[in-house]
């Protein structure tokens, strides 16, 4: 195997601060190296009960009746519950829970199957009992009579005319208009631009080719896990694993119709999450059991729970045509994308829309996006949603495309490059964007400048674009007179957010990132706070603890003006010490003049709440070296080099693991994993045992790059740095495959029997 | 032991026992017994005349960190070294591989290539059965009810001899092989006097393939000999296309490991 | 005068212009001109005084919050989106 | 319900005994009956790692290991390994190296290197990829665990030479 890093990381600075960029030891750091650290399942409350959830064997089946009275009777039982447990809704209702608009009906329907199971893994009914074993052994003795439907196994299937329906009330939405017929296609949009026949005939090249992306999951290390206490007194309280504790309380509010003001979620730290965990299962189940036992109640996944029965990313088909010029000017670009939403609307296939050529400047392109239910679990958010698919076809067209012209993959990539004012396919015109630049490191990069040498070996190069999103945070700091200040926020840190939160705020303070002690609390303690997502969190919560220090400067500015009898214009705030001109020069450093508040007024709280904007999109590229064994088909990673714009990096060691993790789930998504479903549609590998995620003797050491390109729309120009990495790791292997073998992969994952059968193929 | 009939089951390792027992694949089970106590069971006795005396419970990492095992038979050491990772090494153990009759347990087709014999004790006394005959279908071994495995005997290294094990998985541990082979050679003076190839998961057991190791007897320790007998074991596997791969890779992919296992075992061989 | 960027299931409504320019300094403003120059327009888009969920509304060139009460300057672009789940 | 039984055991240095139902694994009995909830569930069939343990000198998954079968023996948990008030070397290599992310396979990767720094104190990369395969990141692609487990070797060794 390949081994040791080749190239120290590199950040390729932009602007020094005295906080921001350094690499302070982060603040829950000791908690998550001796284990006190308390997740999800690690709560635990006096007389708590244990739930267990009974799902569906059948990938499609009409739910005929359910006999809960064995169960019942089991000695340690405590209380059953069903989809009838749940009110009823029509479709049609749709509600914001602060993830997005989402039809009730279905969201209720995901929780607990009503009339039909709808994916294998579907949760049917659940059980609190005294013990887990127990309850177990209860809900394996709830009987569910089935009636076993014909299931929708792929996108393509299920657009077929015959195919059979999952939802009778289900009507295709195209931008507002509704067609009459039910239908398994929820969406179809179209984005275009310029006049594609015409950039096409333009084109002395064309490319088109179909390609495959199968089921994956997020594949975080914790299950789902939540306890549910409703308490006499109607409020009901939620321990939880989750990427957004406001989002919980949202989605909880509407699925059990109680107010917000109801409902307190405690998010715990978070075992991982990837956009895996911004969905709510199992925490309306534990609520529902609580009620009807008075007790609390915690449902922890399994891991077969947590393949089959949460959302994984989705498959999808996918046509991409582009067409260029000799001279390598790319003059049309033309993609079709079908996305499995699984069992109810609402693909990422509008967002892979949006950024399947979003790093090219082309002037003439067309996007037809369709978002199709199958029987598989509704999918979910994972990294950079829907964008990875459509990469790994954009970018193998580009690569053959260079190919053809003769021309150096990141030059070709250089000179159709996006910039400032390039118009996306859906419309809004780039500000400030760093492609060009990263494609620049790429090239400088010692690794591509290295020769890549040996038989069977190849290289290969590619590029993604990501959003990243704004949304709402909130934030509080309060100054201690020790001259520290304690910071109180409420986005869930699942990868050291609360240090590079906390770095900002001592940046605008003068004082050091260890005088800042951040908590994140739940959701009575702290303002709305969106989800710990799309990238957002040190870009959206960082801003909010911005602002709140800058409100408490201001107030510390006022403080010392009326110490030193002076005007509060007349004060001024620099390198952490206060500063007035008043004959002699008067100056108190932070600490000093924070150890005089209760004597001169009392204490001093900052407090912000922002919505901001102008988040600035990432991209992130790859160069990865491999090695294919011609006999067996199996792809070593040799080399693997990742670089990506975090427009500034508050925390690199942080920045350099998001990009080294998205890369290795990239590799894991390129080579090895996939949903292997059976005939039947159930999923066959459902261990983490057959579902082969990469082990540490996998991969190599991933050298990183981090570009500094300023996001205008943030104080130290931060864009978020959480997506846009893992976008081009699949195209990249696949090209350097076909570097090495001159296959072209098209179908996730190029697994070593995968190899042979194209090799195979190729000779016949 | 005898009272419980078929509702007991050994626990050694308890690596796949426990993994079972909760998948719910053994319902009829309600008696586990801890057999890792039982001395015999833990002895690892090694005599360059008599050869090596295996007990059932011995875990992995027991056999790869002795010197004197490791150095005489590395091709048990292949396998011993590639079970799970590094934690389940410290647990699993040959026999409790063996009696789990997985047509994937890496080990066995190491043990059928060395000539291991299995000592089976029962409420009738005692009695031995080849490593190659024990298993009988999938999950399945010869062992009647009351009958339990104690250990696994292997005769002395020849002079002139060389063993290999070796799997295709697609991650590089922690993984259950597509197809794996382990064969032994004795070599005189370039010549092979004798050979055994074994197959992993590509039947409903572990194979034994005789006549490829037979087509080698005779035969110079030539690459040209050891495509004769790899192309045998293409041909002799008989594996189902499931996640783990298709017939026709699972066929393909026996070839070119007995093939390499071959000639690593001849290397080793002329070494010794 | 604002631009709006009509996406291509509804130029069928504006004659296949891709962009059209309409007083207003607001998202409501906006769409209650193009509804006065293109009937049907703001059924497409308006429920109850509200974006439909599914639809996203970017002036120049972030989504908005606000959806209706955004403000709009003269030199804007309106930009109508289906709205993107996930993140 | 199952009859329990009455086991004793050293955990973390300490003698104690507890009473388990013969189904209950090592983990279960750590994490619900002594309340050491640092050792974590991740699959609870011995391919994530993350419910690491040392048992009698060995790292196993506690998953698969049974409350009964751990009478009369050694164990060290995460919440052992921190030497006294200061932390063990290769917690504060984990920090030092931003070695983490979510957390929540950190105890098994610091239970499983110890164990390896122990028997083999020098390891090359290939030997600690090797040695942890066993435990599964998802968030870090492992670069920085192998980078603080060297830093930690190189630790230890100065200490001890």
């Amino acid at each position: 195997m390949s081994t040791t890093s080749h190239e120290p990381n590199m950040v390729l600075v932009n602007e020094e601060f005295d906080v921001v960029g350094t690499r302070p030891i982060r603040h829950d750091g000791v908690d998550k190296v001796t284990g006190r650290a308390l997740y999800g399942a690690d709560h635990d409350t006096v007389g708590m009960l244990h739930g267990s959830i009974l799902r569906s064997p059948h990938a499609h089946a009409r739910i005929v009746s359910i006999d809960t009275s064995k169960a019942e009777a089991l000695t340690g039982v405590f209380a059953v519950v069903t989809g009838q447990d749940l009110p009823e809704t029509n479709a049609g209702t749709m509600v914001d829970t602060g993830g997005g608009n989402v039809d009730l009906k279905y969201l209720r329907e995901n929780i607990l199957a009503r009339d039909k199971a709808l994916y294998r893994g579907h949760a049917v009914a659940a059980v609190a009992a005294s013990s887990l074993h127990i309850a177990n052994e209860a809900a394996a003795l709830i009987e569910v009579e089935y009636e076993v439907l014909e299931y929708v196994g792929s996108a393509l299937d299920g657009m077929k005319k015959d195919a059979p329906l999952l939802h009778d009330d289900l009507k295709t939405n195209e931008l507002g208009e509704k067609t009459d017929e039910p239908s398994n296609v929820a969406t179809h949009f179209q984005f275009s631009k310029g006049d594609l026949e015409k950039g096409f005939e333009e084109a002395d090249v064309a490319v088109e080719r179909e390609f495959e992306n199968v089921t994956v999951h997020q594949g975080y290390l914790e299950p789902q896990v939540a306890t549910a206490l409703w308490n006499e007194d109607g409020r009901l309280h939620i321990w939880c694993s989750t990427q957004g504790s406001f989002v919980v309380r949202g989605a909880c509010s509407k699925i059990l119709d109680l107010p917000v003001s109801q409902i307190r979620v405690v998010p715990m730290e978070i075992g991982g999450g990837f956009g895996g965990k911004l969905d709510v299962y199992q925490e309306p189940v534990a609520a529902l059991l609580s009620k009807k036992t008075g007790r609390a109640v915690k449902i922890v996944m399994t891991r077969a729970d947590v393949f089959e029965g949460t959302g994984p990313a989705p498959a999808s088909h996918i046509k991409v045509k582009i067409g260029a010029k000799k001279d390598g000017t790319i003059t049309a670009a033309q993609a079709y994308l079908a996305y499995e939403a699984g069992a109810f609307p609402g693909s990422p296939v509008g967002a892979a829309g949006m950024t399947v050529f979003a790093a090219y400047d082309v002037e003439n392109i067309v996007v037809d996006g369709y978002d199709v239910v199958v029987n598989k679990p509704k999918s979910a958010a994972y990294r950079a949603p829907g964008a990875p698919n459509a990469a790994f076809a954009a970018e193998q067209v580009i690569d053959e495309i260079a190919r053809a012209l003769e021309i150096d993959p990141i030059d070709f990539r250089l000179q159709n490059a996006a910039k400032e004012g390039t118009r996306r396919v859906d419309g809004p015109a780039y500000p400030r964007i760093g492609c060009v630049e990263v494609l620049e490191a790429m090239k400088n990069h010692p690794h591509y400048k290295s020769p890549i040498e040996g038989p069977n070996r190849g290289r290969g190069v590619g590029i993604g674009f990501w959003f990243n999103i704004g949304f709402p945070s909130s934030c509080t700091i309060m100054v201690n007179d020790d001259g520290t200040v304690n910071l109180v926020e409420g986005s869930t840190d699942i990868g050291g957010t609360r240090a590079s939160i906390a770095m900002q705020a001592a940046e605008v303070l003068g004082i050091a990132a260890e005088d800042v002690c951040p908590t994140v609390v739940d959701t009575d303690s702290i303002g709305y706070t969106s989800f710990t997502a799309g990238s957002r969190t040190t870009f959206a919560t960082g801003w909010a603890a911005y602002e709140a220090a800058n409100d408490i400067k201001r107030q510390m500015i006022e403080r010392a003006a009326k110490i030193w009898e002076v005007d509060a214009d007349a004060v001024e705030f620099e390198n952490g010490v206060f500063k007035s001109e008043n004959g002699s020069t008067l100056s108190m450093n932070f600490k000093e003049l924070a150890g005089k508040l209760g004597a001169t007024g009392g204490p001093i709280v900052g407090r912000a709440a922002v919505n901001p904007r102008h988040a600035g999109g990432s991209f992130a590229g790859n160069i990865v070296d491999v090695e294919v064994d011609p006999e067996t088909g199996k792809v070593e990673i040799l080399r693997f080099t990742v670089v990506q714009d975090a427009g500034k990096a508050i925390h690199p060691s942080y920045v350099e693991g998001q990009m080294q993790g998205g890369s290795v789930q990239g590799i894991g998504w390129a080579l090895n994993e996939e949903y292997y479903m059976d005939d039947q549609g159930r999923m066959a590998n459902t261990s983490l045992l057959d579902y082969r995620m990469p082990t540490s003797l996998d991969v190599p050491m991933i050298d990183t790059v981090i570009v500094e390109v300023a996001n205008p729309g943030h104080p130290y120009g931060v864009r978020g740095v959480g997506e846009a990495n893992i976008i081009p790791t699949t195209p990249t292997i696949a090209n350097a495959i076909h570097d090495a073998t001159g296959l072209r992969m098209q179908r996730l994952p190029m697994n070593p029997g995968a190899i042979m059968e194209a090799a195979w193929n190729q000779r016949k | 032991m005898a009272q419980h009939g078929d509702r007991v089951r050994m626990l050694a390792g308890g690596t796949d026992l426990l993994v079972q027992l909760r998948s719910g694949a053994l319902d009829n089970v309600n008696v586990v017994l801890d057999i890792k106590t039982i001395p015999e069971l833990n002895e690892v006795a090694y005599d360059p005349g008599d050869g090596l005396t295996l007990g059932a419970a011995v875990p992995c990492y027991k056999i790869y960190n002795n010197r004197e095992v490791a150095q005489a038979y590395p091709g048990l050491i292949d396998a011993a070294s590639i079970i799970g990772g590094t934690q389940i090494q410290g647990r699993a153990s040959l026999g409790g591989n063996l009696c789990n009759a997985a047509p994937s347990g890496d080990s066995i087709p190491a043990m059928i290539a060395l000539g291991g014999v299995a000592n089976v004790a029962g409420p009738h006394g005692e009695r031995t059965v080849p490593v190659e005959e024990f298993c009988t279908g999938p999950g399945r071994n010869v062992l009647q009810q009351g009958e339990m495995l104690v250990s696994i005997h292997f005769p002395a290294p020849e002079a002139r001899s060389g063993a290999r094990y070796i799997r295709f998985i697609p991650r590089n541990e922690m993984d259950i092989a597509v197809a794996g082979a382990g064969v032994s050679v004795v070599l005189e003076n370039g010549t092979i006097t004798s050979a055994r190839v074994s197959l992993a998961s590509v039947a409903p057991t572990p194979l034994f393939v005789r006549e490829a190791g037979a087509a080698l007897v005779g035969k110079p320790a030539t690459e040209e000999s050891v495509k004769i007998a790899s192309e045998i074991a293409r041909e002799a596997a008989t594996p189902i296309t499931d996640m783990r791969g298709t017939t026709e890779y699972r066929k393909h992919l026996c070839e070119v490991l007995t093939r390499r296992a071959l000639l690593t075992a001849i290397e080793r061989a002329k070494e010794n | 005068m604002p631009t709006v960027f009509i996406p291509s299931p509804m130029r069928s409504l504006t004659g296949d212009q891709q962009t059209v320019e309409v007083e207003g300094s607001t998202v409501r403003q906006v769409f209650d001109a193009l509804d006065q120059a293109y009937p049907g327009f703001k059924q497409r888009l308006v429920e109850d005084g509200q974006i439909k969920p599914n639809i996203a509304i970017a002036v120049d060139g972030e989504v908005t919050p606000l959806g209706m009460l955004e403000q709009v300057g003269t030199e804007s672009e309106v930009h109508i989106l289906s709205a993107i789940s996930g993140g | 319900m199952p009859r329990k039984t009455q086991v004793q055991a050293t955990i973390n240095g300490e003698p104690m005994d507890f009473l388990c139902e013969p189904r209950q694994s090592l983990l279960e009995i750590l994490r619900d009956i002594i309340g050491l909830t640092g050792t974590k569930e991740g699959c609870n069939d011995g391919n994530c790692g993350a419910c690491t343990v040392i048992l009698d000198g060995r790292v196993v998954t506690s998953c698969l290991v049974l409350g009964v079968e751990v009478e009369g023996c050694e164990i060290t948990t995460i919440e052992g390994i921190a030497i006294g008030h200061t932390l063990h070397p290769i917690q504060q290599a984990f920090l030092e190296n931003a070695a983490l992310q979510c957390g929540v396979c950190t105890p098994g990767f610091i239970v499983a290197s110890k164990a390896l720094l122990d028997e083999n104190p020098n390891p090359t990369e290939e030997e600690i990829r090797f040695w942890l395969a066993n435990n599964l990141c998802r968030c870090t692609g492992y670069d920085k665990i192998v980078r603080a487990v060297q830093a930690a070797a190189a630790t230890l060794q100065e200490t001890t030479a």
